[in-house]
């Protein structure tokens, strides 16, 4: 038997665990990292106060949480400006990519409410979120699915001459689907000028990865479609937006597609009605260490970016945000019984 | 004899044939260790280890084609789709290889596809399908959608023991909401027979599924009211019960058709014909069609109700009908 | 005026449609240097260079999710399935994504997706098929299978200009083997109106694609014998025209619905349950169905004969039907 | 952007292209190699004998030829065996491997006659042939579909206990395809023994590589599932065998399955009436040069191992199997209409 000679190369940001290193991050200057930080803690604040109004029976449907994953997907979502033309296509666990991408607190409340003011309309739930205005298409649920789409948009971003450039998210699960291949393939032939940022997170639904995939990084899989592939901490923000700014310019420079897999970890179940028990609780206590907002915060305050002032600031400002949000999503109207037959078709 | 729910009704149909026939066993995600995302399988992986009882990669399309090659190499598998609606993922491998193996090669195919299917559960576009009317569609799959706990039990058996691929829709509304007593001693509800779950002589309502329930609750009210409507569980989708349709209709002499599913294309327009075309001369009245809208399944609750059939909408319906 | 094939409307109407708007463009599999499996873009490549005309991996579930979203993104594309059978493996983007974005998002997804389909060919079990039931069944899609030239250009180009996903089946059966003449001048077949392809009192033909020819060449016959057998050409099957089909029962008053596809839960059976529920007390005959059998479309000569309607077939079951 | 590492490595036998060289090829005696000239020659003699009868419009629908590949075919089939449990799941170009398996050259030519001799009864056409008593399963259609059931059938090897093993075939196109992806995922995780033939015929229909991936070996996939990849020579009838043995014990040891990538050319059209203009001549021009059958002679030849006469007597006992199986299958009796509605289902 052949050895086969190796691995993917693991980036060379990517000596993971570690601790967030006071190096030069490609594509980033100090200022931007309050602003990281904001978008995660305002993540997870919009996050657990979703949670507290499902306990309290006022969301319909299952709540889907980003909980542990903050890092990988602000940082993701953070080289990428919707203003240029660029596209988001998220996964339920993105919502801090969403709210990186511009989307309001609102949105996300009137969605997970199925009000009125949500941008489905009520016609779709929970975080499936669609944002035209600032380009983020809502996924549908069947995983992988997203990525031919993503994909052809991001091909007629090209076409029409411009630099744009489309993301999109997959699950360690959901690399097993078909169209994971079929996209990236068809991605890297054509060059499309998109990103497919690998979440993994240890876990789909109950199935831990050795039940998933036999291979050794998921990001080897880049170099069966001729693409740069990353293996990267997930739980960095610092790394994660490196890493994608790096894909960024690859793609801004007509090179085609990466495929970036970032490291990390689901902290809750796979819904909120999943009592997770199937994780070990040492592995959760693992990770409970490597919390992408505490290790930032952490980091911040000893590099002295920020201080406990802004801090306090920050958090403040944030829940007022999240409160506000809610208080208009609950106070809004639900959507008007006449649209469940109305748009089927495009005008 | 033991009072059991629609979804332990499942559980026993599949934990009896696992005991029965060591050939047959489980796949699908989250089967295992998570007992499946309905809990279906809870228990089973302790009780018959992890040969049997597979967590599986989350790839429909291998998980529907290894279950056809395992069963054509003299397996019996049992595979389990988290949501009917993911059935889509793997269609090819259903319409395709499933299908089509037995006529061209004369290798059978003898496996079940379980699929937790229908709405009224806020599932939304993708968690709340009923997506039948494609496999009724296609010659080679055997489709079933039990009722009741009774149903559920004898079909999933019947289904297990086929030498073809079945296609079991299980209706995720009835898991936990439907009892009733079945026996303890193995017994099969065989595939293509209807069931008349409640007699009647004015009106016929021909339906499966969740819709059953709710067209036994409208057949109730207008008993109140004098009208004695049957209602005919076909049970099975294909093959159906041709002749008990016809039976009932020569003697009810008016028709409504229920579906859960969506109208355009869907399988009353197939019972229309049938009946159409024999029992013409036994028709009183225009046959009459009651199914969801023609849309997506939309998530909000409000707009869900617009969605689905009803009682109250089964109820005017029929009261049309019985005044043609 | 110029008398061209049925293929060469599909090509002229694909050229005048690139040339209108440069927003419209092809892909699939050898669509480019090869002109296609069929030659409907033979030239194109040269005419409007690689990025227009677009020769893709072989990969369907690719193909049409990526046009799905160069849609949604402002292009107009239209991707070529080589044979209709393979939209199987793209099954999930087209009742997925393509069906359900408007509704959900409010995207619009304008794209055509053109698939050779049908038997009579020789083709066997997996190029043969006419899948169109399964997308008729599915909300949010809209589609289309024309008969002659004129319909395969005008309903070409009315699925290009369409902002919804419309499937386009165009029957190989009637690809080199049908001519008429065609107006120079653009024009457009409006998705979603039928069209009375021969007038006749006594009864009513309902079909469209390649049956379309049959009916008539039936009707021709029966006009020998005195009878006049109207011919209803659907051309769209969803948004299908209800009401002509109305008018025509009402006129005719027997029906036969013919269709190549096989029977169980096809298209016959969305109108007949449309015609028993509106034009019930115009029926002086039940409804008649001939169609395919319920069986996989066999690959030899001599049993796919007996697999496809044709005209005997459709003679002995009018002339029942008048008889009745 | 990171380097990928490396490609898989190549297999070490597969510095392609190469002559065949004096060297002991693992798995293989001598004696195997008159063996291997045969079931090659045989291929090729049967598949011209076809094309004659298509010509004289004897065949109905299309003819699809392996011309080019026998050695691949042939060469991956003979280190299996169907009375150990082995099973064969080829494509339309395998007509070598399903002669090597056992199926009789009267099967083949019943099965093109559409007769009522014919495996699938007249039902399928073409070489989408069944031959149960051989343990060799039809293809159907969609490329890349047999894959699953190819895996499932191996996996159920394994759960019954035997050592027995499925291949199946692929070509460069169809590994395009979502089910190329899931199937091999799948029968990684699960070590199902199976190997994966890959058939890289440098084009799809008329569709060369370049538009069809983007990576530089179809082999590397294998590394993104885990499991042994090799890139070999395809015109090499002794290097595809010896690569296939490797793959077989890798699987009877419980080891998993096997991603083998045989560099080959078609040299002809995608079925016979396409007129393969778009193929460069030179193309077809150098391959020829490597006609796996003339080279494997002369090798032969060159080493002793057969002599001129033993040749002549190979050629006609082919010659003569050739004829009577065609006599057979022109004189035999066409399908009984009555069966295009049976055997719908099992009973
Ligand atoms: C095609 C498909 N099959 C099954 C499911 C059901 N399902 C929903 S989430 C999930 C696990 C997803 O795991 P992963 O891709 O790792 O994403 P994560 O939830 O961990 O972010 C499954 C099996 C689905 N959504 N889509
Ligand atoms: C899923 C699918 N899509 C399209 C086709 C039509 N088709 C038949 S053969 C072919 C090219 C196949 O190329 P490759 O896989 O390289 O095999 P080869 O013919 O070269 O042996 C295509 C596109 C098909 N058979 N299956
Ligand atoms: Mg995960
Ligand atoms: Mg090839």
């Amino acid at each position: 038997m052949p050895k086969n000679r190796t691995e993917t190369e693991v980036a060379e940001v990517a000596r993971y665990p570690h601790n967030i290193t006071n190096r030069k991050y490609e594509g980033l200057t100090e200022a931007d990292y309050p602003k990281l930080l904001y978008y995660m803690k305002l993540t997870r604040a919009s996050e657990n106060r979703i949670v507290k109004l499902y306990r309290q029976g006022k969301v319909v449907g299952g709540v889907y949480l980003g909980t542990g994953m903050e890092a990988t997907s602000v940082g993701s979502a953070y080289p990428l400006d919707h203003s240029k033309g660029d596209a988001l296509f998220p996964l339920i666990r993105d919502l801090g990519a969403m709210f990186t991408f511009g989307m309001s607190p609102r949105t996300y409340f009137c969605q997970y409410l199925n009000k009125a003011c949500s941008p489905t309309k009520g016609k779709d739930g929970n975080i499936h979120l669609t944002d035209p205005e600032h380009n983020i298409v809502g996924m549908i649920s069947h995983l992988s699915a997203m990525i031919p789409p993503a994909v052809g948009w991001a091909w007629a971003l090209k076409m029409r001459g411009t630099k744009g450039i489309a993301i999109n998210y997959i699950g360690n699960g959901g690399a097993q689907v078909g169209d994971f291949h079929e996209g990236l393939n068809f991605a890297a032939v054509i060059k499309a000028p998109f990103i497919l940022m690998l979440e993994n997170n240890q876990y789909a639904y109950s199935t831990p990865n050795e039940k998933q995939y036999a291979c050794k990084n998921l990001s080897d899989r880049a170099l069966g479609y001729g693409i740069p592939g990353y293996h990267i901490d997930g739980n960095n923000v610092l790394e994660v937006a490196e890493t994608v700014h790096k894909a960024v310019q690859h793609a801004r420079a007509g090179n085609g597609p990466s495929l970036i897999e970032a490291v990390t970890m689901r902290m809750r179940g796979h819904s909120e009605h999943d009592d997770h028990k199937y994780v070990p609780k040492e592995l959760l206590d693992e990770w409970s260490h490597r919390d992408p907002i505490e290790r930032f915060t952490a980091f911040l305050l000893e590099k002295g970016t920020v201080d406990e002032g802004a801090l306090q600031k920050m958090e403040q400002r944030i829940n007022g945000e999240v409160e506000e949000a809610m208080t208009f999503a609950e106070n809004a109207p639900g959507p008007d019984p006449a649209w469940a037959s109305q748009d089927v078709y495009a005008p | 004899m033991a009072t059991i729910t629609y979804i332990q009704a499942i559980t026993d149909a599949l934990r009896e044939e696992m005991k029965r026939d060591k050939d047959v066993f489980i796949m699908g995600e989250d089967v295992g260790i998570y007992g499946g995302a309905f809990r279906v399988t809870q228990g089973f992986l302790e009780e018959f280890g992890e040969e049997r009882v597979v967590d599986t990669p989350l790839s429909e399309s291998a998980i529907i084609g290894a279950a056809a090659g395992a069963a054509m190499a003299g397996m019996r598998p049992v595979a389990e789709m988290q949501f009917a609606d993911f059935i889509t993922t793997g269609f090819n491998q259903v319409v395709n290889i499933c299908a089509k193996m037995h006529y061209r090669t004369g290798y059978a195919v003898p496996m079940t596809i379980r699929c937790p299917s229908g709405g009224n559960v806020h599932g939304g576009p993708f968690h709340s399908t009923n997506p039948e009317a494609w496999f009724v569609h296609t010659p080679g799959l055997k489709v079933v959608a039990p009722s009741t706990p009774y149903d559920a039990k004898g079909l999933l058996k019947a289904a297990i023991r086929d030498n073809n691929p079945v296609l079991y829709f299980e209706h995720k509304y009835l898991y936990r909401r439907i009892k009733e007593d079945v026996p303890d001693d193995d017994f099969i509800v065989p595939i293509g027979k209807g069931d008349i779950k409640r007699e009647g002589r004015d009106a016929t309502i021909i339906t499966y599924g969740a819709m059953v329930h709710t067209a036994l609750d409208a057949a109730e009210v207008l008993a109140g009211e004098g009208a004695e409507v049957e209602v005919l569980d076909l049970r099975s989708l294909q093959p159906y019960d041709k002749d008990l349709i016809i039976d009932s209709v020569k003697r009810c002499n008016r028709v409504m058709l229920l579906h859960e599913d969506v109208q355009t294309g869907g399988l009353a327009g197939e019972w229309a014909a049938h009946i159409s075309q024999h029992a013409f001369e036994f028709l009183e009245a225009p046959i009459v069609r009651v199914t969801s809208l023609d849309t997506p399944v939309p998530y909000a609750p409000v707009l869900e109700e617009v969605f689905l059939p009803n009682k109250e909408k089964v109820l005017t319906a029929l009261r049309e009908l019985l005044e043609y």
